[in-house]
C-alpha cells in the first residue's frame, strides 16, 4: 500500500501513530513491510490457505462475533442436501462438469437463488430451452461479480434457517467443516509462514475485533491477479464477517483500486457484460423482452428489486422520446451477449481475423497485459486501429519497433494494420469526474486548452458520434430496410450535448447531468429512489443519481476537510446517495444501537424515530429496527428492520455464496496455474473452473508433480514501484520519475543469486514457456526463501512497468506471463507463476527462439500441458469413486 | 548611482551585516522574487490523474499554460499530499514528449505520416460504418436476436472521465459493438 | 559497496578500523576545482607573493637585477594566478563578483581582495620596471606589493584548510607553514635561475631555506595529521609529495652550489619550481582523496564524537 | 571579543538572521524536522522539489543501492532519499548491515530466519546550518542567510568558484557542470515569501518531513523521540538538533534509527570556519615568518 497508494497510506501511518498494529502479508518485503509492525512473507498464490487458517482459528477458537454473525450473515441458512463440499470431493464442489459448475446443488433448502448478471443457469427454467450458448466449452458463462459493487446475486423464496447455528447443514457448520483442515501446520506447509508467526497474526486480529474494536483489510491486485482471485476476496469477506468487521467504522475490506477512474469505468462500465449501474447486458435469447429480462435479473427484495426503473430510465436517457412503453423502451436495441467477450477473448479473435477495428483509449496492452506478444499479434491482425494517448506508447508503435519487429520475426511491410494515433488531452485540459477507490466522484476543472490536435476523449467520442450519425443520415435512402432498422439505434440516440469554445468541446457537465438523470419536467433528480419504470424519468446511471441533485454538480464540491466532520460528506459525492461507508446499518446492533459507543457510526434515534449518525444511513431512514415487512412487500420495503445488507436480495452478508460465484460457494486453496508444488490440500491441483486459452502463442508450463515442472523451479510474482505507473505511459516518459527507477530489474535473494551465479547490478534472463526477458539483478535480503514443510522455495520479484519506448526502457515482464484467468471476472494471473533465471543478457533474434524451444522441449510442453481440470485419480489415494475423473476433459 | 549604493560592500559598512552574510549580500532579484504560483492567472481545482486514491490537486495557470500542480490541502482524502507520480503531474501535462499532432500509418507503411484531425475523424467514422455493416449479426443460429457487430472492439477507460466512459458505452452500444473492455479486467 | 565495513574488506592491507557508511559513498563532496587550474593558482600566487617581498627588499637594498626579476615574477605570477582562478570558475564572466562583498570569513574573498590590488600593484610596478616610467612611484608601490605579497604566500593555505575536506582541514595549523615555505622556495628558485649569479645570493638562500622549511613543516604536518596522513603517504598524492621532497632536496643542494655555476642555478630553479608546484599539487590531491573516501570523514569524526561523549561539556576545540 | 561575536563562527546562536543583519522583527527561523521513522521512501519529496524548482534530470543510472537511484544530494537533486537494508539480530537488536549482498562479494548467509529485516529510508536535504560553512566561504555573497534563518544561493550572483562545495561538512551543495553555478535546497525561499510551505514538505504523504518554526520542531522532535523510546525503539536518536553541536545546530534536523554515517551523514560535523581564527593566526604567522625569512636572506647584504 505504501508502494502503490502512498497518499492513502498516510491514514495507515495515522492509525499506527494512534496505536494500530499493522500487518503486511506479501511474498516480498516492500516499503509497506518496512513500516508494518509485523511482516508475514508468504508464498505467492497461497493466500486462501492463509486466510483459511485465520478463519479456522476464529471458528475453532470461538472468536467470532456471535450476535453479528447470527443476525447479519447467512450463517444460519440451511443449505440443500445435495451440496457436497471440496472436503467431500477432494477439491471439487458438487455440480462440476465440462469445466464448469452447475450451481443448482449449492442452493439453500427451500429456496432458489440465481445470479443477477449474466449467469444464465436458470434461463431454461424461466424461458424454456435454448438459452445462451457459450462459444467455447472452456469458458464459464459471461458476467460475474463485476456488478458486486452494487447488487448481489438474486435470491428468491424464504430459506430455512437455524438461528442457533447448530444445524449440520447450516452455513456456519458447513464453514466449520470446510476450513477445519486449515491448521497452522497446513498454513506453514502451503504458505511457508511459520506457525509461530501465523499465531501472532491470528491472535492480533482476534484481539482487535469484536464489539469494541475493528480491523480493516486492504488489498489490491496481489489478491485479484490469480486464477482464484475472486475467491481470495471471498475468503477475506468471510473472515471479516465472522469478526463483525463489515459496515463498521475502521473495519471493512478496502479494495485499493488502480487507475484514477477505474471505479468509474466499472460503474459506468466500458465493460462488455454490464450496462451503467451494474445492470447486466442482455444475453441472446429467442424470447427475451424487457419484462422477462427484468424478471430474470431483478431481485424480489432490496434495492435491486427496482431494476426495471433503473433500466427503463437508462433506455430513456439513451433513446429519449423514441423509447416508449410500446416498443419496450427500445430494449431490443441493446446488443446481445453470447459468452465471454472479454479482452483476452477479443484479442484471440483478432488474431483469428474476426475483429477488424480496435479503439485503444488510454491503455497500453502491448506492455501491460499478460502475454503482451499475443496482444501485439492481435494488433497486427487488425484492419484498423485507433490509439488515443498522451505519448507514442508501445501499443501505437508495435508495427515499427515492437519486439517482434526488432527481432526480425516480422516487419512493417508484413503488418497490414492501418494505425491512427490521436493525441489525447490531459486531465488539466478537460472537465470531468473521476471516481476514486472510495466510490467518490471528484470533478476536475479544465485549466488550459489542449494544444494542436490534442482533444479530450469526450470530444472524440462526441464528434465521432456526430460524424457517424451524419453519414448514416445522409445515406439512409441508399440503405436497405434492415440496415435502416439497425441505424435507428444510432440515429435516434440522444446526442445533442452543448459544445463550447473554438474546438467545440462538448460540455462534460451536461453529460454528468444526463448520467444523474432528470424527471419528466427535465429537472435533475436527486435520488435513485425517484426513478420510475414507466418512462417518466431518465437516468444514465442509477447509482450516480443524486450527483447533480438540485442542479448542483456535487462532484465539484470542495468544502475544505478541516471545515467538516471526519466523514467529510461535502467533498465530492460518493455513490450511492453520497454514502461514504456501505452497509453502515451494520455498525449498529439489530435493535439499532451502536455496537460500541466509540465505534458509533449510524444508529436509530427512537425519539425522532429516524436513523441518524455521521453518514447517510444505508437504510431507509424511517424504517425502524423492528420493522417486519408484510407478506407481499417487495423491493426495499421487503427488508426487515435489522437486515443491513440492503443491496443483497436477502439483506444479509454471505459467508457462503449459494450462487454468483462460478467456481464454488466457498473459497478453497488451489495452486496457481503454474506452481512448483502439488496442492497440499486436494487432489485437484488448480481451480478446476479457471479460464484457459491453450494456443500456440500461449503455452502453459507443467506444474506440481508433472514431469518437466522442475525446468521452471522458481516462483515469480510481478509488482509495482512507487516511482512508476502501470505500463509506463505516464511515467517512463517523464525525467523526474524515470531517473528514480531507471531500468528494469529483478529482485532475487542472495540464495537464488548464488544458485544461478547472478551478479548484483549485472544482467539476468528470466525464462518461461512464453518468452525470455532480461533485467538487471538486484540481490536483496528482502527476497527471502521460504520453508514449506521439507522444501525450500525461492521466489523472485519482477516489476512490470517497462517497455521499449520512452526515456527509461526495458523488457516487459508481461512477455513472460501466460493467459490464465479467474473465471468469475476474467482477470489474468500475474501474481504467481514459475520461471527459470539465468545470468547474462537474453539472446536475440533466432537464438532467442532456440532458447525458448529448448526450454519447451526440456519441460515436455505440448498444447495440453497445464490444461488438466481434475487430476488423475491415480495420483491421490482414496476418494477414487468421486466424479472427478470423468470431469477431466482432456 | 542607485546601483552603486546597492554595492554590498557599502551596505556591509553602513548596515547591520558587517560580515556580508545576510542582508547586505542580497541581490535585487532576491528582494523582488516571488513564488511563481503567486503570479498565476488562475488556480484550478483538479484531481490526480494517476491512481484511484484520488488526491486533490491545484493547477496553477499562467498565460494559458500550466505552471505548477500541487496537492490541495483542503482535500479530506489527501490533505494536500501527493506521491511522486502525483507530484510529477506538471511534467506529465507539459511534457515535450507529448504528441500534439495526429500520426497516421497506412497499411504496410514503414513510417508515420501526417494527417489532419478532421480527415482522421472522417476516416475513422467511415471505417466504423463499413466494419459494422460488414460484420453485422442480426440473430444467432437459433433465431435469437444478437443485434451486434463483433468487428469493432474497444479497450480502455480507467484513465478516462466518467463522462467519457459514458459516451463511449452509449455510442458503442447503439452501434452494436459489445467487446468494450477496460483495465477493470486486468 | 555496502553500508558497513566494506572499506575494511576492500583494503585489508591498510590498518583501518571497520566503519560504516552509505554504500561506501563519500560523505562530503569532492572539490570541483580543476587540475591544473587550482594547483597552478596555489603555486603561482605563493611564488608571486614571495617574489614581491623579495623584490621590495632587493629594491631597498638596491639589488636592481634581483629587484627586476622579483618584480617581473610577482607580476607574471599574479597575473597567471588570476587567469588560473578565472579559468577555474564555473562562470568566468562573473569573476568580478569576487569583489561584490568583502567576506572576512571567506579566505577566497579575503584572498581576492588581496589578489586584486596585488596583481594591480605588481603589474604597475613591473610596467614601471620595464618601461622606466615613474620609478619614484614604483618603490612605495613595491612595498605595498610586498605587504600584500606576504598575504599571498599563505592565504591559499587557509583557502584549502577552511573546508570540510579532512586532508586539508585537519592540518589547518601546519598547512600555512608548508605553503609559506613552498612560496619562498618557489620564488627563490625562480630568482636563482633568472638572476645573475652576483645578485642571486638572497635567492639562493631563499631556495635553501624554503626547501628546508617545506621538508620540516611537511613532515610535521604529516605527523600531526593522524589518520589523515594516510592520504599524504599513499596513492598519487603520496608519490607526488615524495617527488616534491626529493626535488626540494635537489634544489637546495643545487642552490648551495649555484653561487659557482649557471647549471646549478638552473637546476635549482627548475627543481625548486617543480618542488614548490608539486607540493601544492600533492596537498591538493591528498585532500581530494580524503574527500572521496568516507573513511577519512567518518572514522576521525566518530573518534572525536566518542571522545566528546566521554567529556560531554567539553566539545573538542579543533 | 564578546560572546556574540564569537558565535559568529561557531557555537549556539539564537538568531542567525539577526546576526546577518535583519531587523529584530524578522520572521521566525524555520526548518525541517525529518522523522525518518515514518518515511515510506516514496520519493515524493524528491519529485516535488524538482517540479517546483524546475530542476533537470540527474542521470538515468541504476545504482544497485537498494531503491536509491539518486545516489546523493547534488546540484540538481536537492532532496535525496536513502535506502538501507539491514537485518536485526533478534537477541541483541544489533544491526547487521547488509547493503546489497553481492555488491561486496560477501558470503551468502544460510537460508534461515536470521532475525527481522529492516529497511531504513530517509530523506536528506541541506541542513541550513546555524553556522553554514558554505555561506561563510562564499566570496561573492551568492550564498546568504535569509530572513527565515535559512541559507540560500542567489544564482544570478554565483560565479561558480566552487568554494562552497568542499566547505559543506554534509556534502550538500554542488556545482552543476552544465551551467557552472552552485545549487542546493533554498528551503523554497520563494514560497516562504508567499507564506507557503516548501514543496517537499507539502507533498510528503506521511509527514516524515515536517516544516515549521525551528523551536517548535525541536520540541516536537523531542516528544517523538520520547514516544519511540517508550515503545522500545531505543535506537531512535535525533541528529543535528542540538544548538551546541559543531555547526550550531541544523535548521533541518532528523530523527534517525541508526548511526548517521549509515545514512551517509557525517557523525560529528563541524563548521570549518570554527577554526578560522586559528587558521588566520597560523597563516599570518607563517606569512610573517616567510617574509622575515626573505628579508633575512638579504642579511649581510651578500651579493
Ligand atoms: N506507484 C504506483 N501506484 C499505483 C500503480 C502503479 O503502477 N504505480 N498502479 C495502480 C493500479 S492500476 C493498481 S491496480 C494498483 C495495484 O496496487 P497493488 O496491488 O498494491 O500493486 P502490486 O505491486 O501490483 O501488488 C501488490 C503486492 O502484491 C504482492 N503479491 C504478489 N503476489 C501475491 C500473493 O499471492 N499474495 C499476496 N498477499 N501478495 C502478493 C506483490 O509482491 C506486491 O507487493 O496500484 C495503483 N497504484
Ligand atoms: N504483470 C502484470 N501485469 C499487469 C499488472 C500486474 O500487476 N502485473 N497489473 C495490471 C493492472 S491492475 C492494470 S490497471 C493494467 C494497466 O495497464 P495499462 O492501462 O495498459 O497501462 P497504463 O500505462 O496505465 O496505460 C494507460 C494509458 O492511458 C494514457 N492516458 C492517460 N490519461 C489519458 C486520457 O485522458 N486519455 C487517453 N486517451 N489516454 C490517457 C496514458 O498515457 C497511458 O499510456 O496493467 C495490468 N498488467
Ligand atoms: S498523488 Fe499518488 S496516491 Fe495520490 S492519486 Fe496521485 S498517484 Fe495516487
Ligand atoms: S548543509 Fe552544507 S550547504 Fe547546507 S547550509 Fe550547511 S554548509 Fe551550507
Ligand atoms: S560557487 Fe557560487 S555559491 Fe559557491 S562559493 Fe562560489 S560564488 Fe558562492
Ligand atoms: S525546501 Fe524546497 S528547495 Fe529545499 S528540498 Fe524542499 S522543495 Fe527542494
Ligand atoms: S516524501 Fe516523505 S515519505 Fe516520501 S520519501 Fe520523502 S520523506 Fe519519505
Ligand atoms: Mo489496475
Amino acid at each position: 500500500m505504501a508502494e502503490a497508494h502512498p497518499v492513502g497510506f498516510q491514514w495507515v501511518m495515522e492509525a499506527k501513530r494512534r496505536g494500530a498494529h499493522i500487518i503486511h502479508v506479501d511474498p516480498r518485503f516492500t516499503r509497506t513491510s518496512a513500516l508494518a509492525d509485523t511482516f508475514v512473507p508468504l508464498r505467492a498464490g497461497s493466500d486462501i490457505a492463509f486466510l483459511g487458517g485465520l478463519i479456522n482459528h476464529v471458528l475453532t477458537g470461538g472468536h467470532y462475533f456471535h450476535e453479528y454473525v447470527a443476525a447479519y450473515t447467512n450463517a444460519p441458512m440451511i443449505v440443500g442436501e445435495e451440496f457436497l463440499d471440496t472436503e467431500d470431493l477432494d477439491g471439487l464442489f458438487s455440480g462440476f462438469a465440462e469445466g464448469h459448475y452447475d450451481a443448482t446443488t449449492w442452493h439453500y433448502e427451500g429456496s432458489r437463488v440465481n445470479a443477477s448478471a449474466g449467469e444464465r443457469d436458470h434461463w431454461d427454467e424461466l424461458f424454456g430451452p435454448g438459452g445462451p450458448e457459450s462459444p467455447s466449452g472452456w469458458e464459464p458463462p459471461a458476467g460475474g461479480p463485476e456488478r458486486a459493487g452494487s447488487g448481489g446475486p438474486v435470491y428468491r423464496g424464504t430459506p430455512e434457517l437455524d438461528p442457533t447455528l447448530r444445524h449440520p447443514r447450516c452455513v456456519f457448520q458447513i464453514l466449520k467443516r470446510h476450513f477445519a483442515r486449515y491448521t497452522p501446520e497446513f498454513v506453514e506447509r502451503a504458505c511457508g509462514v511459520d506457525r509461530h508467526r501465523f499465531r501472532q497474526v491470528a491472535e492480533a486480529l482476534v484481539a482487535n475485533s469484536g464489539r469494541e474494536r475493528t480491523s480493516a483489510f486492504a488489498y489490491a491486485v496481489g489478491w485479484t491477479h490469480h486464477t482464484v482471485g475472486a475467491q481470495y476476496i471471498r475468503a477475506a469477506s468471510i473472515l471479516q464477517l465472522l469478526l463483525g468487521n463489515i459496515g463498521r467504522p475502521g473495519g471493512g475490506i478496502l479494495a485499493l483500486r488502480g487507475h484514477a477512474s477505474i471505479q468509474g469505468s466499472t460503474d459506468i462500465p466500458t465493460l462488455f457484460d454490464l450496462l451503467p449501474g451494474y445492470i447486466p447486458m442482455p444475453q441472446a435469447h429467442p424470447h427475451l423482452d424487457l419484462d422477462s429480462f427484468v424478471a430474470a435479473d431483478s431481485a424480489a427484495k432490496g434495492y435491486w428489486a427496482n431494476m426495471r426503473s433503473y433500466l427503463v430510465s437508462l433506455l430513456k436517457a439513451w433513446w429519449g422520446e423514441h423509447a416508449v412503453a410500446d416498443n419496450d423502451f427500445c430494449f431490443d436495441r441493446l446488443p446481445r451477449l453470447t459468452g465471454d467477450h472479454g479482452n483476452f477473448h477479443t484479442v484471440m479473435d483478432q488474431i483469428d481475423g474476426k475483429v477488424r477495428g480496435y479503439f485503444v483509449v488510454g491503455e497500453n496492452p502491448a506492455v501491460g497485459t499478460a502475454n503482451s506478444r499475443q496482444q501485439r499479434m492481435g494488433l497486427a491482425s487488425l484492419d484498423w486501429l485507433v490509439v488515443r494517448d498522451l505519448n507514442l506508447i508501445e501499443t501505437a508503435t508495435f508495427w515499427k519497433d515492437g519486439p517482434e519487429v526488432v527481432d526480425g520475426e516480422t516487419g512493417p511491410e508484413r503488418i497490414g494494420t492501418e494505425v491512427f494515433f490521436l493525441p489525447a488531452a490531459a486531465h488539466t485540459e478537460k472537465d470531468g469526474t473521476f471516481t476514486n477507490t472510495q466510490r467518490m466522484l471528484q470533478w476536475h476543472h479544465k485549466a488550459v486548452e489542449p494544444v494542436g490536435d490534442q482533444r479530450s476523449d469526450l470530444w472524440f467520442y462526441y464528434h465521432l458520434g456526430v460524424r457517424i450519425r451524419a453519414k448514416l443520415a445522409a445515406r439512409q435512402h441508399h440503405r436497405g430496410p434492415r440496415q435502416r432498422r439497425r441505424d435507428r439505434a444510432v440515429l435516434e440516440l440522444t446526442w445533442n450535448y452543448p459544445t463550447e469554445g473554438e474546438i467545440a468541446e462538448p460540455s462534460a457537465a451536461a453529460v454528468l447531468r444526463e448520467i444523474n438523470g432528470v424527471d419528466e419536467a427535465g429537472n435533475a433528480l436527486s435520488a435513485y429512489t425517484q426513478l420510475r419504470s414507466d418512462g417518466s424519468t431518465r437516468c444514465g446511471c442509477w447509482i450516480y443519481c443524486g450527483v447533480y441533485a438540485g442542479e448542483v454538480n456535487r462532484a465539484a464540491r470542495r468544502r475544505p476537510g478541516q471545515e467538516q466532520s471526519w466523514v467529510a460528506p461535502e467533498w465530492g459525492w460518493a455513490w450511492p446517495a453520497n454514502r461514504r461507508l456501505l452497509y453502515n446499518r451494520a455498525s449498529a446492533d439489530p435493535r439499532g444501537n451502536p455496537w460500541s459507543t466509540h465505534k458509533a457510526y449510524v444508529w436509530w434515534d427512537p425519539e425522532r424515530r429516524r436513523w441518524t449518525g455521521h453518514d447517510v444511513p444505508d437504510f431507509d431512514a424511517a424504517t425502524p429496527p423492528d420493522h417486519e415487512p408484510g407478506p407481499d412487500a417487495v423491493g426495499p420495503e421487503a427488508l426487515r428492520g435489522d437486515e443491513p445488507f440492503v443491496m443483497q436480495s436477502d439483506g444479509r452478508a454471505w459467508l457462503y455464496a449459494p450462487t454468483g460465484m462460478v467456481d464454488g460457494p466457498l473459497p478453497t486453496h488451489y495452486e496457481p496455474q503454474e506452481s512448483p508444488l502439488s496442492n497440499p490440500l486436494h487432489r485437484v491441483q488448480r481451480n478446476p473452473a479457471r479460464q484457459l486459452y491453450p494456443r500456440p502463442e500461449n503455452p502453459y508450463q507443467p506444474s506440481g508433480a508433472e514431469p518437466g515442472s522442475e525446468v521452471f523451479p522458481y516462483v515469480f510474482t510481478t509488482f509495482r514501484l512507487t516511482e512508476h505507473h502501470t505500463a509506463g505511459g505516464m511515467s517512463r516518459w517523464l525525467p523526474h520519475l524515470s531517473e528514480l527507477a531507471p531500468a528494469m530489474f529483478v529482485e532475487v535473494s542472495p540464495e537464488v543469486a548464488e544458485q544461478r551465479g547472478l551478479v548484483h547490478g549485472q544482467w539476468a534472463t528470466v525464462v518461461t514457456a512464453r518468452a525470455a526477458i532480461e533485467a538487471r539483478v538486484l540481490v536483496t535480503p528482502r527476497m527471502r526463501p521460504l520453508r514449506l514443510g521439507g522444501t525450500v522455495l525461492h521466489q523472485i520479484g519482477l516489476p512490470w512497468h517497462w517497455g521499449p519506448n520512452g526515456l527509461s526502457t526495458g523488457d516487459a515482464a508481461n512477455e513472460l506471463i501466460g493467459v490464465a484467468l479467474d473465471p468469475n471476472v476474467h482477470i489474468m494471473e500475474t501474481k504467481a507463476g514459475t520461471c527459470d533465471i539465468l545470468a547474462g543478457r537474453r539472446p536475440r533474434g533466432r537464438q532467442l527462439h532456440r532458447l525458448l524451444a529448448d526450454y519447451r522441449r526440456r519441460a515436455g510442453i505440448t498444447d495440453l500441458t497445464g490444461t488438466t481440470r481434475v487430476e488423475d485419480t491415480a495420483r491421490s489415494e482414496g476418494s477414487g469413486e468421486d466424479e472427478g475423473g470423468e470431469h477431466d476433459e482432456r | 548611482m542607485r546601483e552603486w549604493l546597492r554595492w554590498p560592500v557599502l551596505r556591509q559598512i553602513t548596515g547591520e551585516d558587517p560580515l556580508g552574510r545576510g542582508r547586505a549580500a542580497r541581490s535585487r532579484r532576491t528582494d523582488t522574487e516571488r513564488a511563481r504560483t503567486a503570479e498565476s492567472d488562475a488556480v484550478v481545482g483538479s484531481v490526480c490523474p494517476y491512481c484511484a486514491v484520488g488526491c486533490a490537486q491545484r493547477v496553477y495557470v499562467r498565460d494559458g499554460a500550466v505552471t505548477q500542480i500541487e496537492g490541495d490541502p483542503d482535500s479530506p482524502v489527501s490533505r494536500g499530499r501527493l506521491c511522486p507520480k502525483g507530484a510529477a503531474s506538471r511534467s506529465l501535462v507539459t511534457s515535450p514528449s507529448r504528441e500534439s499532432r495526429v500520426r497516421y500509418r497506412r497499411p504496410y507503411g514503414t513510417e508515420w505520416e501526417d494527417l489532419d484531425l478532421d480527415t482522421a475523424l472522417d476516416m475513422i467514422a467511415e471505417r466504423v460504418i463499413r466494419t459494422r455493416d460488414e460484420t453485422w449479426e442480426s440473430t444467432d443460429e437459433n433465431g435469437a436476436a444478437l443485434n451486434r457487430t463483433m468487428g469493432v472492439a474497444s479497450l480502455g477507460g480507467a484513465t478516462l472521465d466518467n463522462e467519457e466512459n459514458y459516451l463511449m458505452k452509449k455510442l458503442y452500444t447503439a452501434l452494436g459493438a459489445i467487446q468494450i473492455e477496460n483495465q477493470a479486467r486486468i | 559497496m555496502s553500508p558497513g565495513d566494506v572499506e575494511a574488506t576492500r583494503r585489508p592491507s591498510e590498518d583501518r578500523p571497520p566503519f560504516r557508511s552509505y554504500y561506501g559513498r563519500p560523505v562530503i563532496k569532492e572539490p570541483t576545482w580543476k587540475v591544473p587550474d587550482v594547483p597552478a593558482y596555489l603555486y603561482l600566487g605563493g611564488t608571486a607573493g614571495s617574489s614581491a617581498v623579495m623584490a621590495a627588499v632587493a629594491g631597498v637594498r638596491g639589488q636592481t637585477r634581483l629587484r627586476r626579476v622579483g618584480r617581473l615574477c610577482a607580476a607574471g605570477g599574479s597575473a597567471a594566478s588570476v587567469l588560473a582562478l578565472v579559468h577555474d570558475l564555473g562562470r568566468p564572466a562573473r569573476f568580478l563578483n569576487m569583489l561584490r562583498v568583502f567576506k572576512p570569513t571567506s579566505p577566497l574573498s579575503v584572498g581576492s581582495w588581496i589578489l586584486a590590488p596585488f596583481s594591480a600593484v605588481t603589474t604597475a610596478v613591473a610596467a614601471s620596471e620595464v618601461t622606466g616610467i615613474a620609478p619614484f612611484l614604483a618603490r612605495p608601490a613595491s612595498v605595498v606589493g610586498a605587504v600584500l605579497g606576504t598575504g599571498m604566500t599563505t592565504y591559499t593555505a587557509v583557502l584549502l584548510a577552511d573546508t570540510a575536506v579532512p586532508g586539508w582541514h585537519e592540518v589547518h595549523r601546519e598547512l600555512p607553514f608548508v605553503f609559506a615555505s613552498s612560496a619562498v622556495l618557489g620564488a627563490g628558485a625562480l630568482a636563482t635561475a633568472l638572476t645573475p649569479r652576483e645578485q642571486s645570493l638572497p635567492a639562493r638562500r631563499m631556495t635553501v631555506l624554503g626547501a628546508v622549511g617545506e621538508l620540516v613543516s611537511g613532515s610535521l604536518m604529516e605527523r600531526r595529521a593522524g589518520r589523515i596522513s594516510e592520504a599524504y603517504r599513499t596513492g598519487r598524492a603520496g608519490n607526488v609529495l615524495r617527488a616534491a621532497r626529493a626535488l626540494a632536496v635537489v634544489a637546495a643542494g643545487a642552490a648551495l652550489r649555484a653561487g659557482r655555476g649557471g647549471t646549478a642555478a638552473w637546476l635549482a630553479g627548475v627543481c625548486g619550481t617543480a618542488a614548490s608546484a608539486a607540493t601544492r599539487y600533492g596537498v591538493f590531491e591528498a585532500g581530494r582523496t580524503t574527500a572521496r573516501d568516507p573513511y577519512y570523514t567518518v572514522v576521525p569524526q566518530r573518534e572525536r564524537a566518542r571522545r566528546d561523549e566521554d567529556s560531554p561539556d567539553h566539545r573538542s576545540e579543533g | 571579543m564578546s560572546d556574540d561575536a564569537l558565535n559568529r563562527l561557531s557555537g549556539p546562536l539564537a538568531d542567525p538572521s539577526r546576526e546577518a543583519g535583519y531587523p529584530a522583527q524578522h520572521p521566525p527561523r524555520v526548518g525541517f524536522f525529518t522523522d525518518t521513522s515514518v518515511c515510506i521512501g516514496c520519493k515524493a519529496c524528491e519529485v516535488a522539489c524538482k517540479e517546483w524548482n524546475l530542476l533537470p534530470e540527474d542521470g538515468l543510472e541504476l545504482t544497485g543501492m537498494s531503491y536509491d537511484n539518486t545516489g546523493g544530494l547534488g546540484a540538481s537533486t536537492w532532496r535525496h532519499v536513502a535506502f538501507v537494508e539491514q537485518r536485526i539480530d533478534p537477541a541483541s537488536r544489533a544491526r547487521v548491515d547488509l547493503g546489497m549482498p553481492g555488491m561486496g562479494g560477501s558470503t551468502v548467509p544460510e537460508a534461515e530466519e536470521s532475525g527481522e529485516l529492516r529497511w531504513l529510508m530517509s530523506s536528506d536535504v541541506c541542513k541550513h546550518c546555524t553556522h553554514a560553512a558554505c555561506l561563510d566561504v562564499c566570496p561573492t555573497g551568492a550564498l546568504f542567510r535569509s530572513e527565515h534563518g535559512t541559507v540560500v544561493v542567489q544564482d544570478e550572483v554565483c560565479n561558480g568558484c566552487g568554494y562552497c562545495v568542499p566547505a559543506c561538512p554534509y556534502g550538500v551543495i554542488d556545482v552543476r557542470p552544465s551551467d557552472g553555478g552552485a545549487f542546493k535546497c533554498t528551503l523554497c525561499q520563494d514560497r516562504l515569501g508567499e507564506g507557503l510551505a516548501p514543496a517537499c514538505a507539502t507533498a510528503c504523504p506521511t509527514e516524515s518531513i515536517q516544516y515549521g518554526p525551528l523551536e517548535e520542531l525541536r520540541q516536537r522532535a523531542q516528544h517523538r523521540l520520547e514516544q519511540l523510546h517508550e515503545q522500545g525503539i531505543s535506537e531512535a536518536r535525533l541528529y543535528g538538533h542540538e544548538p551546541d553541536d559543531g555547526v550550531g545546530g541544523d535548521g533541518a534536523f532528523f530523527l534517525l534509527l541508526d548511526e548517521p554515517e549509515v545514512y551517509g551523514l557525517p557523525p560529528d560535523p563541524v563548521v570549518t570556519t570554527r577554526d578560522l581564527p586559528t587558521m588566520a593566526l597560523c597563516a599570518a604567522g607563517a606569512a610573517v615568518a616567510a617574509a622575515a625569512a626573505v628579508v633575512g636572506c638579504f642579511w649581510g647584504g651578500g651579493r
